[in-house]
């Protein structure tokens, strides 16, 4: 009996453009993706149910475990949120110096994305450009706090210690010349008539959609919306800071790449400034040993490079979280895939995989 | 708040492919820039100071004896609990030291917790070394006792 | 009647927070609103369960309120502190893009009993109700599809709650065996019969 | 009657035995090469402790069935190699201990023909290798690259007809002895510079070779290695010479058909036709012969570099701008190309 059936086919887990342990179950008619289904969960440690059970400066350890590509700012909302719980201030010499790590961790973070989504579509060198930047960045990290990837960084009420001398001196000369790279990335990938063809109108979603799915960060801002975290609700010293916001208009791959590589020249702008306006002063300031916050709530939220991080705190006097909830942008922003690829062809699914750019640390938490 | 402007490719650009033969000189320049990779067996990463590395036991000139005081601070702030720590009196002098200290690499996550707590005095008896090549053999190797906390791990030299 | 408890102070001398959402919802819902609070600024309201879809559709589209964005839904086990009452709490953070305020909204859901499900107000509700259940077991009426999202398909408890253990179960726990010629352990993925 | 034997047996076999062994041999050097250089344009070292020895342990499916999935690398191979023996690699016939050699195994006066026929019966080995992997990817990768190829025959063969009228021949030594009478390659000829004819072909070529901005059927990012994923062992090392053959061939024709095959490079410039002709002329002809090969060496080292730079530029295009890009784009373009030269050769005589 001669019928034709749709194929189906699994995308992952071992897959070497997901990114991290995703699967994807895609319906193929031919070419052309008729339904897919992402499957998570590959990484999932428990990270909540770790932080209930750990105090809260042991709980700061698992936090850049979960988005390991964007560590720093990970570590900062969680402390930010027990800073909250217990009411005490960093002070600004340690904020500037959270903004500064965040920023530099943000374009590291969208160094790793650009990479990978460049490879997904066969542009080899941009890979390694980026990420011949990235390892200069993740030595100031490792400069910084001793760890490339697990910072464990920031410390309730303030920072554990200042900034190494030289740190600032080579922190400058890398912004100073992170430009031309810009330059370079552009006149490879932005203009190029294949890269075009491969993003232009791949994966459209317009704001109230995406809004409705809940997309933040760059996914959102490339459709238009004007939500970024640090200018609708500062924390730290970002309402000290000017800088841009960048939009897209149409909201397809290429407006998100377009946003991001904005986003990276504001970021070396915010840290540029950042140093200027750095007081003098202590860096850490009068915690208890033991942190005890009293009983209550909050729930803080950040701007992460993938989108909003949140972080929901329930205290109950002791030194432990009742509950700790980690609002994982990527985990958001994944759920819109079903509906972006369909009816794209196969090689579609791997640029979208790569312009959503998701973390499955942070997914599956 | 800037929208972001898309560029468009201009008839004649198009037809002459102006902007591929742009993209292929920048991989051209880049043919005779310095490679930035490091072959590692044989060159060495620079170690910041800052490195955090795997714990390890360390002793000083000022404190006879063993430098550790046994309180136990570190097994409590470890999050993995890789830390069993057993006193006995000090030797010379009052108070504790440590008789036995277990601390099981497998479970550690390089976190710098236990560094910061350690509360001895001229420098903290468990410290952040340097050493990054953690993989052993066999996973016995990697409960490590006091005896071996002390003798850095010897890196043998990759000379092929 | 709601009541509005006096924020408590924390230290700064700061006039009482207000919001504009939270006043216009207690004008148009009183009776759905059972309690709603203050902590540290953010606004907090308890919904009656059988009035959630309608509040939620009213904080959404009315143009003082204008919640189009339900950042983040989670479960909440509160067996131990809360013995009484449900033992569940299912918490919802909204955020307006346009007024830029937020408002966190509680329903109580007992063990058997099931939520509304809000996927028809924001479609990003679809996966948190899904982690929700897969976490706590709330079980959500209305759910497009609702199955475990994180943990296999063939797992029979709920990791988050308070009873289960941080370990995990003996019976998820594989072993390692050490067979005697060879010194190295291997992972056997069933429990070590006693 | 051995003398007979001697002319057509057992100096082609020598031939093509030579032939092969400095194929085989430049492919592990084109292999290293191309890992080196795009390491190099990627600001990384690329292979220090260089090892290469293809010797794999041969592995294969079960639910395959056996023979398909033996014979796909050999129906791969076989046209690659079948290719050279047409290629000229010199241009003087010297001869030793008596004999006359031709730097070359054939010349056909069909040439040509015989390169485009054999080449496209490559496409039999990726859809069988495909087809006998019984997996859903490789079904998937080697049905597109029969697409492709099938569809970049036609702009190739459009570029080479322009050449076919130029020349008149379609023997390629008869090629490279056109471009000596016109006096200049015919990337430079003064009656129709062959630049888009040079585009056009060097396009297809790549795409036909799967190499590039075209190598989709095997983008590991999507198919995980298309056509040649259940493959390992002598069957891909197997397939693996067939590509980079393909490759090298490739540049051989664009060599031997627009940038003069074993004409000296300065010989487009009107003085200097015979400068560097024989850099060997104490041992006369055999030296001529040696220099020549030496020239079409340069050149299709040249050729491949920019293969190379390519697939180090740009990403990868997806199958349906492929294909548009080869029906929409190409062929028209080859079609007004051919026109352009013919009403040329009118004009100019």
């Amino acid at each position: 009996m001669l019928g034709t059936r749709e194929l189906e086919i699994n995308l992952g887990p071992q897959h070497p453009s997901t990114h991290g342990v995703l699967r994807v179950k895609l319906k193929l008619d031919g070419e052309t993706i008729v339904e897919s289904d992402p499957v998570i969960g590959y990484l999932h440690r428990g990270c909540e149910k770790l932080g209930e059970n750990r105090n809260y400066i042991q709980t700061e350890v698992y936090t850049d475990r979960m988005d390991y590509i964007a560590a720093i700012n990970e570590n900062l909302v969680y402390i930010e949120a027990v800073e909250r719980l217990l009411g005490v201030e960093a002070p600004p010499r340690a904020q500037y110096m959270r903004v500064i790590l965040a920023e530099f961790q943000r374009i590291a973070s969208h160094l790793v994305w650009l990479a990978t989504h460049a490879l997904d579509i066969g542009a080899m060198s941009v890979f390694l450009y980026c990420f011949r930047e990235r390892e200069e960045i993740l030595d100031l990290i490792e400069g910084y706090c001793g760890a490339r990837l697990t910072t464990n960084a920031v410390r309730t009420g303030g920072m554990r210690l200042d900034f190494p001398e030289g740190w600032l001196g080579s922190a400058k000369a890398f912004c100073d010349e992170f430009p031309v790279r810009l330059k370079e990335y552009d006149t490879l990938l932005k203009t190029n008539r294949i890269w075009m063809g491969r993003t232009k109108d791949i994966g459209v979603i317009t704001g109230e959609r995406a809004l409705a799915y809940g997309l933040t960060g760059p996914c959102l801002r490339a459709s238009g919306v004007n939500y970024d975290v640090r200018k609708a609700m500062p924390y730290e010293v970002y309402s000290e800071i000017e800088f841009d916001v960048p939009l897209g208009s149409v909201g397809d791959t290429y407006d998100r790449y377009l946003v991001r590589l904005e986003e990276m020249r504001q970021s070396r702008l915010i840290i540029l400034q950042a140093m200027e306006k750095m007081p003098q002063g202590p860096v850490m300031n009068k915690v208890p040993k033991r942190i005890k916050p009293p009983a209550g709530e909050v729930y803080v939220v950040n701007e992460g490079p993938r989108g909003e991080l949140g972080v929901y705190l329930v205290s109950d006097g002791t030194d432990t979280a009742a509950r700790c909830r980690f609002k994982s942008p990527c985990f958001v922003n994944l759920q819109a895939l079903p509906e972006l690829a369909k009816g794209h062809m196969v090689a579609d699914i791997v640029a979208l995989i790569g312009t959503l750019d998701i973390v499955l640390g942070c997914i599956d938490r | 708040m800037s929208v972001v402007q898309r560029p468009e490719l201009s008839f004649w650009k198009k037809i002459f492919l102006v902007e591929l033969f742009q993209g292929m000189a920048v991989t051209f320049t880049h043919w005779w820039r310095k490679p930035t990779t490091e072959q590692y067996p044989r060159e060495r990463p620079k170690i910041l100071p800052r490195f955090r590395g795997i714990p390890k036991l360390q002793d000083h000139a000022d404190v006879p004896g063993i430098l550790c005081i046994a309180c136990n601070q570190c097994s409590i702030i470890c999050p993995d609990d890789c830390i069993t720590v057993h006193g006995e009196p000090r030797t010379e002098g009052k108070g504790k030291q440590a008789k036995l200290f277990i601390l099981d690499y497998e479970r550690c996550c390089l976190c710098g917790l236990c560094e910061e707590v350690c509360p001895t005095s001229p420098v903290p008896a468990i410290f952040m070394s340097h050493e990054y090549e953690l993989a052993r053999y066999k996973r016995v190797d990697l409960m490590n006792d006091m005896k071996e906390l002390y003798d850095p791990q010897p890196t043998k030299e990759y000379l092929k | 009647m709601a009541t509005t408890e006096p924020p408590e102070e924390n230290g700064s001398v700061e006039q009482a927070p207000t919001s504009a959402a939270l006043d216009r919802l207690l004008a148009t819902m009183p009776d759905a609103v059972e309690h709603s609070e203050f902590q540290r600024g953010a606004p907090i309201v308890r919904i009656a369960p059988a009035r959630l879809l309608e509040a939620m559709t009213f904080l959404r589209d009315d143009p003082a309120c204008r919640f189009d964005l339900l950042s983040s839904l989670c479960g909440m086990d509160l067996s131990l502190t809360r013995t009484d009452g449900p033992r569940f709490d299912v918490v919802y953070h909204l955020y307006s893009v346009e007024h830029r305020h937020v408002l966190t909204v509680k329903i109580a859901v007992a063990e058997e009993q099931e939520a509304p499900s809000v996927t028809g107000i924001w479609v990003t509700a679809n996966w948190h109700e899904r982690e929700a259940y897969d976490m706590f077991g709330i079980g959500f009426a209305g759910h497009p599809d609702l199955r475990r999202i994180l943990m296999p398909d063939g797992f029979d408890a709920f990791p988050l709650r308070k009873d289960f253990p941080l370990e995990g179960r003996e019976k998820d726990h594989g072993c390692w065996r050490r067979p005697e010629d060879d010194d190295r352990y291997t992972y056997v993925a069933q429990a070590p019969e006693k | 009657m051995n003398e007979q034997l001697l002319r057509y047996l057992v100096i082609p076999m020598a031939q093509i035995g030579a032939i092969i062994g400095v194929m085989l041999l430049c492919v592990m050097y084109l292999v290293l090469w191309e890992r080196k250089l795009i390491a190099f344009m990627q600001v990384r070292m690329g292979p220090m402790r260089v090892g290469y020895h293809g010797l794999l342990q041969p592995l294969v499916p079960k639910a395959a069935d056996r023979w398909v999935h033996l014979i796909a690398p050999i129906i791969l191979m076989i046209p690659a190699l079948a290719c050279f023996a047409v290629i000229p690699f010199a241009g003087t016939t010297f001869d030793i201990a008596g004999q006359t050699i031709q730097p070359w195994v054939a010349d056909l006066n069909i040439g040509l023909l015989y390169f485009l026929a054999i080449s496209s019966l490559g496409v039999y080995g990726l859809v069988l290798a495909g087809w006998s992997s019984n997996s859903k990817y490789s079904m998937l990768g080697s049905l597109r690259s029969a697409a492709q190829m099938i569809s970049y025959e036609v702009p190739l063969g459009l570029s080479i007809v322009a050449i076919l009228m130029l020349s008149g021949t379609a023997s390629l030594v008869g090629i490279v002895e056109a471009q000596r009478a016109a006096g200049s390659w015919f990337l430079f000829n003064p009656i129709y510079p062959q630049v888009i004819g040079l585009f056009l072909y060097f396009i297809a070529a790549v795409a036909e070779t799967n190499r590039a901005p075209f190598d989709l059927p095997e983008a590991e990012t999507e198919l995980v290695a298309g056509f040649h994923t259940e493959y390992s062992g002598m069957k891909f090392a197997f397939m693996f010479l067939a590509e980079y053959l393909n490759m090298i061939l490739a540049a051989l024709i664009v060599s031997v058909l627009f940038l003069g095959g074993w004409l000296p490079v300065t010989f487009g410039i009107p003085g200097l036709h015979g400068l560097f002709g024989n850099f060997l002329p104490f041992l006369g002809a055999a030296g001529a012969a040696i220099t020549g090969f030496f020239w079409l060496a340069l050149k299709v080292f040249a050729v491949l570099t920019v293969y190379l730079w390519l697939r180090a530029t740009f990403p990868r295009y997806r199958y349906d701008q492929l294909m548009s890009l080869g029906w929409k784009w190409l062929i028209p373009l080859g079609l007004v190309h051919v026109m352009v030269t013919a009403l040329l050769m009118l004009l100019r005589g």
